[in-house]
C-alpha cells in the first residue's frame, strides 16, 4: 500500500450539470487542494443508476480505492453491494438511508435553508402567490415544501403556494416554462427545486419577480431577481471524512448535517431584500445554527387538518412521520402530493 | 477525381476487414484528440480497448461486458427485423421501460411469495408489456398510416412518465421510507435473475440474447418469415405480389422488437438494476439502434457490434476514473467510432476509382 | 382549483417562447427533409450550436455573434453528416444517431471552461407601434428578438420553396434525385446545403436555450428538444405552415398543462406530463400526415 | 436543308466489363429524323446520354453546327440547343406540370407565364395539357407530354426520343408522330430510339444502328424490312414465334362482375368486368396505360382482393384468396413492372426464385426454405429461358431490362400454371427477346394453359392472341375473336382513348 490515499467519486450526472454534480465535484476539488500529494481523486461522471454504479465503484475499489462517494440516491443499493465484496474500502452514500460497516450515510437538511428562504419571500411576496417548481415527489423534496410554506405563512397569513411538479431535476426548457406559468399566474417570488438557471433567466425576462438560487450559488442573476440561494456545501465533510480515513479513525456513521456544520450554505441575501427582512432573516440562520429553532417545531397539523406535531414539538428525523420519510404536505398548501 | 463504383454483390473480404478498419482509425484520431486534451494516446487507447479484456482486473470486466452488451444485444436483434423490413421503431427505450414495470409489477405483487413460476410468470408479462407498447404506433400505422416513428419516439416520454410515477407510486417500496423505487428484485429469490454462474456475468438476459442471435440468424436465413421480412424492406410492391400481408408483417416486426426489448428491461430490472426506479432506462434502447446499424442488420455482426459498444462503455469508464478523461471524451470516441464504421462500409458496397468518368 | 387563474393571452406570450427554440430547429430539419435527407442528428447539432454560441457570446460580449457562432457550429457538425452521407453514401438512419452522440460529446469537451458563467443577454424587442397595442402588444410583440427571427425564417423558408427557383430545385431533388440529376441539377451540392442549412438552424434553436432561455452552458441542456423537432416536421408534413402550428401546439400544451397544475388541476400531475406527447400523436392519427419527400432517406449514387 | 447539325467521331465510352460505346461515328442532319437501333445494352442511352452531358466520353469529339461540342453538363446541352425525353426517371410526381416543366428550362419564366406558354405550345401542337394538375394523377401519355412540351418550349435544334412509344395507345403515337413531323419540318432534328421498328419505317428518314456499342451499319428505314433492321441489330437469324395448333378446352379463369374501388388516389376503380378464358387460349387485353391495368392484375393476382365470387378458378370462387393460395391453385401472374414488383432487384435471382416459386416448387418445408432446391429451380430458368447473366447469385437489378423480363416470365411458366397473366411481357425488349417471350407463352397455351396477356402493344397482341377485348377506364369490352380484327375496329373497342378527343393537330 503506497502512502497516498486515493479517494472515488463517482456521479450521476455531468460534472458540468453546473448543480447538484457540480457541486460534490467542488467538494472534490477542495479535497484535493486541502491534502495536495496526499491523496488522489478519481471521478467517474453521468453514470447511471444500477449495474453501471455498481461496476464503476468496483472498478474504483479494485484499482485501490480508500475512500469512496457515492453522490446519488439511486447507488444506494449498488453501494451496498459493492461495499459487501470489499470490506476494506470505506464507502460513504449520498442521500440515502442504508448503512454497513464500511458505508456510511450522508445528507444535507437543505429544509434549514427552505425555511430562511420562506421567511425571505413570505415578506417579499406582494401578489401573495409563492411559485415553487418541485422535482419529484419524494420526501426531500416535499420536505422542502413545507418549510418553506410554514415560515413564509408565519410572516405572512395570506400567503399562497403554487407548486408545479416539473418532473425532472434538470430541464431548462421545461424550468423556465414552469416559471413563466408560475408568474402570469401572479407569482412573484419563485422558489425552484430543480437545477438549472432556467426560472432565473424568466425572472428577469418579467422584472419583478425574486428568486433564490438553489444548489448553487447563482450568483449572476444577483442582486436581482436572485436575492439568496441555499449552496451544496459537500467540501468540509469530504475533507473531515478523508483526514479519518488517512487517520484510520473512520467509522460507519449516518450523517444529517444543515447549517451549523455548514453544509448547506445560505448564499449571499442581497440588498434588493429590505434591510429588516434582510435582518431578520440572519437572525433566523442564526438561531438555527445554534440550535435555537427547529423549522418544523409544532403546533403543526398536516394538511387534511390532523395534528402532526403538538405546540412546541419538534419533529423527529425518522419514525413513522419522521423527516427523514415525508410525504405529505402540512395544513394550509392546496393541491395533492402527486403519487 | 475519386469515384465510386458499385459493386455487384457487396466485398466480403472488406465485409470483415472494414471493422478492423474502423477501430484502427478510431485509434488513430482518438489518440490524437486524447494527446491534445493532455493524455497519453498510447495509453488512453489501451486503457479503453485492451484493459476490459486483457489487464489484470479482466476477469472482472469480461463478465461486465456481457452484463451491459446482453440488452443491447437483445433490443438490436428485435429492431433488426423492422428496420430491415422498412419498420421504423425508435422507440424501444419505451418499450423497454414498460416491459420492465410489467415484469418488476408481477414480481412485486406476488411478494414475498416464493415459487419456481414468478420468474417465468415475470418474463412473459415483460415481454408481452413491451410488445403491446409496440403495438400502439403498429396498429396505429397498419389502420391509420400514422407514422410510426413518430408515435413510438412519443410514447417513449410517456413511459418515462409512466415509470417516474410507478416508482414514486404503485410500485414504491412500502418499507423504503417514503423514498422512490421498487423494492429491489434481486434480494427476492423468487423473482431475481440472478447470475447462473457466479462471476461469469451470465444472467437469463445474457442466454436470451444469445438465444435471439441463433433465432434471428436461422430466421433470416432459413426461414420463410425472415425472407418475407428482407424482401418487405428491398421490395415492398414485391413483397405484396409474393403473398405478403404488409399490416401483419408490420404487426409481427412490432411485436418481435418491442417483445425483446420488455424482455431486456425485464432481464434488467429483475437483475443488474434490481429495481423500479425514476431513472431505471440508461438509454438501452436508443444504443441499440446504432448497435443494429453497426451490425448492419445481421445478426452475428449485431452480436459485435453490441460486445465493441459495450467495450467502449466500460473501457471508457476506466480511463475516466484512471486517467481523467472527462465523459464528453468517451462519448466523442463513440461518435467518432461509429462514424469510421459507417465511413469505410462504403468500401464493401463500393469501388474506389480514380479517373474520369460520368459527368456530375 | 382556480383556472380564472390562467390567462390565455399570456399563455400565447409563453407558448411563443416556448415553441421557438424546437421551431428554430424543426425548420431547419424540414428543408433537410424536403431535399430528400433524413438528419436524426437534430439534437446534437442543437447542443453543439448551444456550446458555441454560448462560447462566442462570452468571449466577444454580443449575443449576436453568438447567435451566428451558434450557426456556423451547427452547419459544421452538419457537413460532417453531408460529407458521409452524400460522399460515402453512408446510412442516414445510422449516421444521424451517431451525430447526436458525437455532438453531446463534443459540447461536453467543448463547454468545459464555461460552467457557471452568464451570457450577455438581449434586451427584449419592444417593436415600435405595433408593440403599443393595448392588451396584445406587450404580450405578441414585445419578445426578444430571436423570436422574430425564427418567425421570419418560418416565413422565408415557406416563401423560398414555393416560389423561388431554387426552392423549386431542392424539392425537385427531394421528390427524385434520379430525375433531378438526369436533368443536370447537382443532386449532392444542393444537398449538402440544405444540411447545413439545418444544421445552422438547430444550431440556432440551440442558442436560444443556451443565450436566452436559460441562459447558461449546462451540459446536456437541449434535454430532448432535437426528437420533439423532429417529431414536428413529419407533424407537419412537411410544409412550413404547418410546421408553425406544430411547434405552437407542442408549446402550447406544454406550457398549458403547467398552467393547469399551476391553477391545482386534479388531474394527476404524470398523466399532465404525458399531455404534449399524446396530444401529437392523437392529432397526427387525426390529421393524417402527409406524403413525404420521394427520395426521403435514400441513397443517392449518380451511376444508377 | 441537307446541312450536319451534330457529328460524332469516334466516341467510346468503357464502363467495367463492359464497353457501352465504341469508337461510334455518324452525323444528324438538321431538320431530320434520325433512328437508332440497337438490341437492349446495344449502348443507345449511353450515346444519348452522352450528346446531352449527362455521361463524358473517354475518347471522342462531336461537333454541334461545325463547333467543337463538349458539355460539361446538361444545362450546357440545353443551351445549345439539345433537348431530351428520357427513357425513365424525369418526372417529379408530387409537382405540378409547370413546376415539371420550369425544371427541365434554363431561364424559366415565372409560372403564370410558363402556363400561358405551355397552352400555346400544346395547341400549336396538338398536345392539351392543362398546366396547374399534379403530374402523378396523369397517365402515361399526358405525363411523356408534359416530358415533351418541356423540351419544346426551349425550342430546340436537336430533340432525343429514348423509347418514347413504349407507352402510348396508337392514337397517342398517332399525335406524337405528327409533332415529330411538324418539328422536323421546321427544322428541328431528332434523334429517335425504339425498339418497334414499324414505328421507325413510318417516321424515320434515316437509321444508324449499334451492336454490342459498336455501330454496324446504317439504313433507310422506308426502304428497309423490319425483319432485316432486326436482323442488323441482333447479327442473326431472328425467330418469329410460331402459332400452334391447340385446342380450346373449358373456361378456367371466370371474371363474373368484377369491381373494386380504386385501391388509391391515383388508381382506377374496375367496373362490373366479366370476362371467361378457356384453357388453350390466348386472351389478349389492350387498353391505354391506365384504365385498370394494374388494378386488374392486382385482382387477379390476390393483391387486392374482392368479392370471393367475382374471381372464380376452375369453378371455386377465389375472389378473397391471397396470392400464395391462388399460386397453389394454378393461378401465376407476372406484373408489368419487373425490377420492384415483379422481382426485388437487390436479391439474388435465387431469392427471387423463391419469390412466387415457394408454393408450387415446394422450396419451402415448414416454413424453413430449401435453398438448395430454390438454387436448382433458379438455374433451371436462366438456362430454359437463355438468361444472360454469370450466375443465380447475381441480383436481379444487375440484368439488363430484357433479360429480367426473360427470368420473370421463365419463372411463372416454368411453375406450370393453368392459368397464367402478363402485364406487358415484353415492355422495352428487344426484338430477339421479345420473340422469345413470346413464343414462351404460345408454348404454354399449347401446353393446354389459359393465357391473359395485357398489353398497350397491339402488333403483340394481334400476333399472339386468339381472342381480344378490351379495357377503357376500368370497363372491358366484349371479347373478339383476334383473327381479322383491323385496326381501326380495335380502335373503336378502346372507346377512342379517352381524352384524345381534343388531340386534335392544329395544321397550320
Ligand atoms: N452507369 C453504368 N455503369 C456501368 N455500366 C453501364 C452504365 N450504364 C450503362 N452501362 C453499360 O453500358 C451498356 C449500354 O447500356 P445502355 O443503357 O446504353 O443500353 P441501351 O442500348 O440503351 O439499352 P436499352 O435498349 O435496354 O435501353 C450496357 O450493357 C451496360 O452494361
Ligand atoms: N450502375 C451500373 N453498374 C453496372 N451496370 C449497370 C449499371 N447501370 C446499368 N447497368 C447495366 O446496364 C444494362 C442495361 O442498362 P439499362 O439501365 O439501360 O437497362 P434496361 O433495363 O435494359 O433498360 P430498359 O428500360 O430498356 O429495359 C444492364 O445490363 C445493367 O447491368
Ligand atoms: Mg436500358
Ligand atoms: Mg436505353
Amino acid at each position: 500500500q503506497d502512502e497516498t490515499t486515493k479517494i472515488g467519486f463517482i456521479y450521476v450526472g455531468p460534472v458540468g450539470d453546473g448543480g447538484w454534480t457540480y457541486e460534490h465535484n467542488q467538494g472534490r476539488l477542495a479535497v484535493e487542494e486541502h491534502f495536495g500529494d496526499a491523496v488522489e481523486t478519481v471521478f467517474v461522471e453521468s453514470v447511471p443508476e444500477g449495474p453501471d454504479a455498481e461496476r464503476v465503484m468496483t472498478q474504483m475499489a479494485l484499482d485501490g480505492a480508500d475512500l469512496i462517494f457515492s453522490t446519488s440516491f439511486g447507488f444506494m443499493d449498488p453501494t451496498i453491494n459493492v461495499a459487501g465484496k470489499f470490506p476494506d474500502v470505506k464507502f460513504e452514500h449520498a442521500t440515502g438511508y442504508k448503512q454497513a460497516d464500511n458505508v456510511s450515510v450522508y445528507s444535507a437538511r437543505f429544509y434549514e435553508g427552505r425555511a430562511v428562504q420562506g421567511h425571505i419571500a413570505g415578506q417579499m411576496t406582494e401578489s401573495n402567490v409563492i411559485g415553487y417548481i418541485a422535482s419529484f415527489p419524494i420526501p426531500e423534496v416535499i420536505r422542502g415544501i413545507n418549510a418553506a410554506y410554514l415560515q413564509a405563512k408565519a410572516v405572512n397569513p395570506d400567503v399562497e403556494f403554487k407548486i408545479v411538479w416539473a418532473y425532472t431535476w434538470f430541464d431548462p426548457a421545461k424550468e423556465a416554462e414552469a416559471a413563466t406559468v408560475l408568474i402570469e399566474q401572479g407569482a412573484d417570488v419563485i422558489l425552484q427545486h430543480t437545477d438549472s438557471t432556467a426560472p432565473q433567466a424568466a425572472a428577469q425576462a418579467a422584472g419583478n419577480v425574486a428568486t433564490f438560487g438553489q444548489a448553487s450559488d447563482m450568483a449572476e442573476f444577483g442582486p436581482y431577481p436572485r436575492v439568496s440561494s441555499i449552496i451544496d456545501n459537500w467540501s468540509p465533510y469530504y475533507i473531515a471524512r478523508t483526514q479519518a480515513v488517512i487517520d484510520g479513525t473512520w467509522e460507519s456513521t449516518s450523517t444529517w448535517d444543515g447549517i451549523a456544520p455548514g453544509m448547506v450554505g445560505i448564499g449571499d441575501i442581497t440588498d434588493a431584500v429590505p434591510a429588516e427582512i434582510k435582518a431578520s432573516a440572519e437572525a433566523m440562520i442564526e438561531s438555527i445554527r445554534s440550535g435555537d429553532m427547529h423549522p418544523f417545531t409544532g403546533p403543526i397539523n398536516k394538511q387534511d387538518g390532523s395534528v402532526w406535531l403538538a405546540d412546541g414539538e419538534t419533529a423527529s428525523d425518522y419514525g413513522d412521520d419522521g423527516l427523514a420519510g415525508m410525504n405529505f404536505y402540512v395544513e394550509g398548501i392546496v393541491g395533492d402530493v402527486p403519487q | 477525381m475519386i469515384m465510386l463504383e458499385k459493386r455487384p454483390q457487396p466485398s466480403q473480404g472488406w465485409t470483415l476487414a472494414t471493422p478492423i478498419l474502423a477501430v484502427l482509425l478510431t485509434m488513430l484520431v482518438g489518440g490524437a484528440l486524447f494527446a491534445a486534451l493532455g493524455k497519453d494516446p498510447l495509453v488512453t487507447i489501451r486503457t479503453i480497448f485492451y484493459d476490459p479484456l486483457f489487464s489484470e482486473f479482466a476477469w472482472y470486466y469480461r463478465p461486465q461486458l456481457l452484463v451491459k452488451g446482453a440488452p443491447l444485444v437483445l433490443i438490436a436483434i428485435g429492431l433488426s427485423f423492422g428496420f430491415r423490413a422498412g419498420v421504423w421503431n425508435i422507440g424501444a427505450e419505451g418499450q423497454y421501460i414498460i416491459g420492465a414495470i410489467c415484469g418488476a409489477a408481477v414480481g412485486l405483487a406476488m411478494y414475498p411469495m416464493e415459487s419456481v413460476f414468478i420468474f417465468p410468470a415475470m418474463v412473459i408479462a415483460g415481454a408481452l408489456g413491451g410488445m403491446l407498447w409496440a403495438m400502439i404506433p403498429g396498429i396505429l400505422r397498419v389502420k391509420f398510416g400514422t407514422n410510426e416513428i413518430l408515435v413510438s419516439l412519443m410514447l417513449v416520454y410517456v413511459a418515462e412518465q409512466l415509470l417516474a410515477s410507478m416508482a414514486l407510486g404503485t410500485l414504491r417500496n412500502p418499507e423504503g421510507m417514503g423514498f422512490p423505487g421498487s423494492r429491489n428484485l434481486s434480494q427476492y429469490p423468487s423473482a431475481a435473475n440472478l447470475e447462473l454462474i457466479s462471476g461469469s456475468g451470465m444472467h437469463w438476459g445474457v442466454v436470451a440474447a444469445f438465444i435471439a442471435v441463433i433465432f434471428a440468424y436461422i430466421m433470416l436465413s432459413r426461414h420463410i418469415f425472415g425472407f418475407q421480412v428482407r424482401l418487405s424492406g428491398l421490395a415492398p410492391r414485391a413483397a405484396a405480389f409474393s403473398g405478403v400481408n404488409p399490416g401483419r408483417l408490420i404487426l409481427l416486426c412490432m411485436a418481435i422488437s418491442g417483445g425483446l426489448a420488455g424482455l431486456a428491461g425485464l432481464f434488467e430490472v429483475a437483475g443488474p438494476a434490481g429495481q423500479i426506479s425514476i431513472d431505471f432506462n440508461v438509454g438501452y434502447g436508443f444504443t441499440a439502434i446504432i448497435v443494429a446499424f453497426l451490425g448492419r442488420l445481421h445478426p452475428v455482426g449485431i452480436l459485435l457490434a453490441g460486445g465493441l459498444m459495450a467495450l467502449t462503455y466500460i473501457g471508457g469508464e476506466i480511463a475516466q476514473s484512471k486517467l481523467g478523461l472527462p465523459g464528453g471524451a468517451i462519448q466523442l470516441l463513440q461518435g467518432m467510432l461509429l462514424f469510421f464504421l459507417l465511413a469505410v462500409d462504403v468500401l464493401t458496397h463500393y469501388r474506389v476509382r480514380f479517373g474520369q468518368g460520368e459527368v456530375a | 382549483m382556480d383556472l380564472s387563474s390562467i390567462n390565455p393571452i399570456l399563455l400565447l406570450a409563453s407558448l411563443m417562447v416556448a415553441a421557438t427554440p424546437i421551431m428554430l430547429a424543426a425548420i431547419g430539419e424540414l428543408v433537410v427533409e424536403r431535399s430528400g435527407v433524413l438528419n436524426l442528428g437534430v439534437e446534437g447539432m442543437m447542443i453543439t450550436g448551444a456550446v458555441c454560441g454560448f462560447i462566442v457570446s462570452v468571449s466577444t460580449g454580443s449575443p449576436w455573434l453568438g447567435f451566428i457562432g451558434a450557426a456556423i457550429g451547427g452547419a459544421m457538425l452538419a457537413s460532417l453528416f453531408g460529407f458521409l452521407t452524400q460522399y460515402l453514401l453512408s446510412n442516414q438512419v445510422a449516421t444521424g444517431l451517431a451525430l447526436t452522440l458525437f455532438g453531446l460529446g463534443l459540447s461536453a469537451l467543448m463547454g468545459q471552461g464555461y460552467i457557471g458563467i452568464k451570457s450577455p443577454s438581449f434586451p427584449d424587442w419592444h417593436i415600435p407601434l405595433l408593440g403599443d397595442i393595448p392588451v396584445i402588444g406587450p404580450i405578441v410583440f414585445q419578445h426578444d428578438p430571436m423570436v422574430y427571427v425564427g418567425l421570419l425564417i418560418v416565413l422565408a423558408v415557406w416563401a423560398f420553396l414555393k416560389f423561388s427557383r431554387a426552392g423549386l430545385i431542392l424539392r425537385a431533388v427531394g421528390e427524385n434525385h434520379d430525375a433531378a440529376h438526369a436533368l443536370g441539377y447537382k443532386v449532392k451540392r444542393v444537398r449538402m446545403l440544405a444540411i447545413m442549412f439545418g444544421g445552422a438552424c438547430a444550431g440556432l434553436g440551440g442558442a436560444y436555450l443556451s443565450l436566452v432561455r436559460v441562459p447558461q452552458w449546462t451540459e446536456g441542456m437541449t434535454a430532448g428538444a432535437g426528437w420533439i423537432a423532429l417529431a414536428i416536421v413529419v407533424f407537419a408534413s412537411w410544409k412550413p405552415g404547418r410546421l408553425l402550428l406544430g411547434a405552437y401546439l407542442f408549446g402550447g400544451v406544454t406550457v398549458l398543462q403547467l398552467n393547469l397544475q399551476a391553477a391545482g388541476m386534479a388531474i394527476p400531475v404524470e398523466y399532465l406530463s404525458m399531455s404534449p406527447y399524446l396530444a401529437t400523436i392523437v392529432v397526427l392519427v387525426i390529421m393524417r400526415a402527409g406524403r413525404a419527400p420521394g427520395s426521403l432517406g435514400r441513397i443517392f449514387h449518380a451511376s444508377r | 436543308m441537307s446541312e450536319i447539325l451534330l457529328a460524332l467521331k469516334g466516341l467510346t465510352k468503357a464502363y467495367p466489363g463492359v464497353v457501352a460505346n465504341s469508337d461510334v461515328s455518324f452525323d444528324i442532319e438538321r431538320g431530320e429524323i434520325h433512328a437508332l437501333l440497337g438490341e437492349n445494352g446495344a449502348g443507345k442511352s449511353t450515346l444519348v446520354k452522352t450528346i446531352y452531358g449527362l455521361v463524358k466520353p473517354d475518347t471522342g469529339t462531336m461537333t454541334l453546327n461545325g463547333a467543337a461540342f463538349t458539355p460539361a453538363e446538361p444545362r450546357a446541352a440545353r443551351i445549345a440547343g439539345v433537348a431530351m425525353v428520357f427513357q425513365h426517371f424525369s418526372l417529379f410526381d408530387a409537382m405540378n406540370v409547370a413546376e415539371n416543366i420550369a425544371l427541365g428550362m434554363e431561364n424559366p419564366p415565372p409560372q403564370r407565364e410558363i402556363a400561358t406558354r405551355v397552352r400555346e405550345v400544346s395547341e400549336k401542337y396538338g398536345l392539351p395539357l392543362d398546366p396547374s394538375r399534379i403530374v402523378g394523377e396523369l397517365s402515361a401519355g399526358e405525363r411523356q407530354r408534359v416530358e415533351i412540351i418541356r423540351c419544346l418550349l426551349q425550342d430546340p435544334k436537336l430533340l432525343i426520343m429514348d423509347e418514347p412509344t413504349s407507352v402510348l395507345t396508337p392514337q397517342e403515337v398517332d399525335i406524337l408522330f405528327e409533332t415529330l413531323r411538324k418539328l422536323s419540318a421546321e427544322g428541328t432534328a431528332i434523334l429517335y430510339i425504339s425498339h418497334k421498328l414499324e414505328e421507325i419505317r413510318s417516321l424515320c428518314d434515316r437509321a444508324t444502328v449499334l451492336r454490342l456499342g459498336a455501330v454496324v451499319g446504317d439504313c433507310i428505314p422506308r426502304d428497309t424490312s423490319a425483319r432485316d433492321m432486326a436482323e442488323l441489330m441482333v447479327g442473326a437469324k431472328l425467330q418469329v414465334p410460331t402459332k400452334a395448333e391447340r385446342a380450346v378446352g373449358r373456361g378456367v379463369l371466370v371474371l363474373n362482375g368484377l369491381s373494386a374501388p380504386a385501391p388509391h388516389q391515383f388508381g382506377t376503380p374496375l367496373r362490373d368486368i366479366n370476362l371467361r378464358v378457356r384453357a388453350g387460349e390466348v386472351m389478349g387485353i389492350g387498353g391505354v396505360a391506365g384504365n385498370g391495368q394494374d388494378e386488374l392484375v392486382a385482382a387477379l393476382s390476390g393483391e387486392m382482393r374482392t368479392a370471393n365470387g367475382m374471381v372464380m378458378l376452375d369453378e371455386q370462387p377465389i375472389g378473397k384468396l391471397g396470392p400464395n393460395a391462388r399460386r397453389k391453385l394454378g393461378l401465376s401472374v407476372a406484373p408489368e413492372e419487373r425490377n420492384g414488383h415483379a422481382a426485388a432487384g437487390d436479391m439474388s435471382l435465387v431469392e427471387n426464385a423463391v419469390l412466387t416459386g415457394a408454393v408450387r416448387q415446394g422450396l419451402t418445408s415448414r416454413g424453413f426454405l430449401r435453398w438448395g432446391k430454390a438454387r436448382a429451380f433458379a438455374d433451371q430458368i436462366i438456362k430454359d429461358f437463355d438468361v444472360r447473366t454469370p450466375g443465380a447469385a447475381n441480383t436481379a437489378g444487375a440484368l439488363s431490362g430484357g433479360n429480367l423480363q426473360k427470368f420473370v416470365i421463365g419463372r411463372e411458366i416454368l411453375q406450370a400454371p393453368d392459368v397464367l397473366v402478363v402485364n406487358q411481357p415484353t415492355w422495352g425488349v428487344d426484338a430477339a427477346a421479345a420473340a422469345a417471350i413470346r413464343q414462351a407463352l404460345l408454348d404454354l397455351a399449347a401446353n393446354g394453359a389459359a393465357v391473359i396477356v395485357i398489353s398497350q402493344d397491339l402488333d403483340e397482341l394481334m400476333e399472339i392472341s386468339d381472342q381480344f377485348a378490351a379495357l377503357n377506364e376500368g370497363r372491358l369490352s366484349e371479347p373478339r375473336a383476334a383473327n381479322g380484327l383491323t385496326v381501326d375496329e380495335i380502335g373503336l373497342m378502346l372507346g377512342g382513348a379517352h381524352d384524345m378527343e381534343v388531340a386534335h393537330v392544329a395544321t397550320s
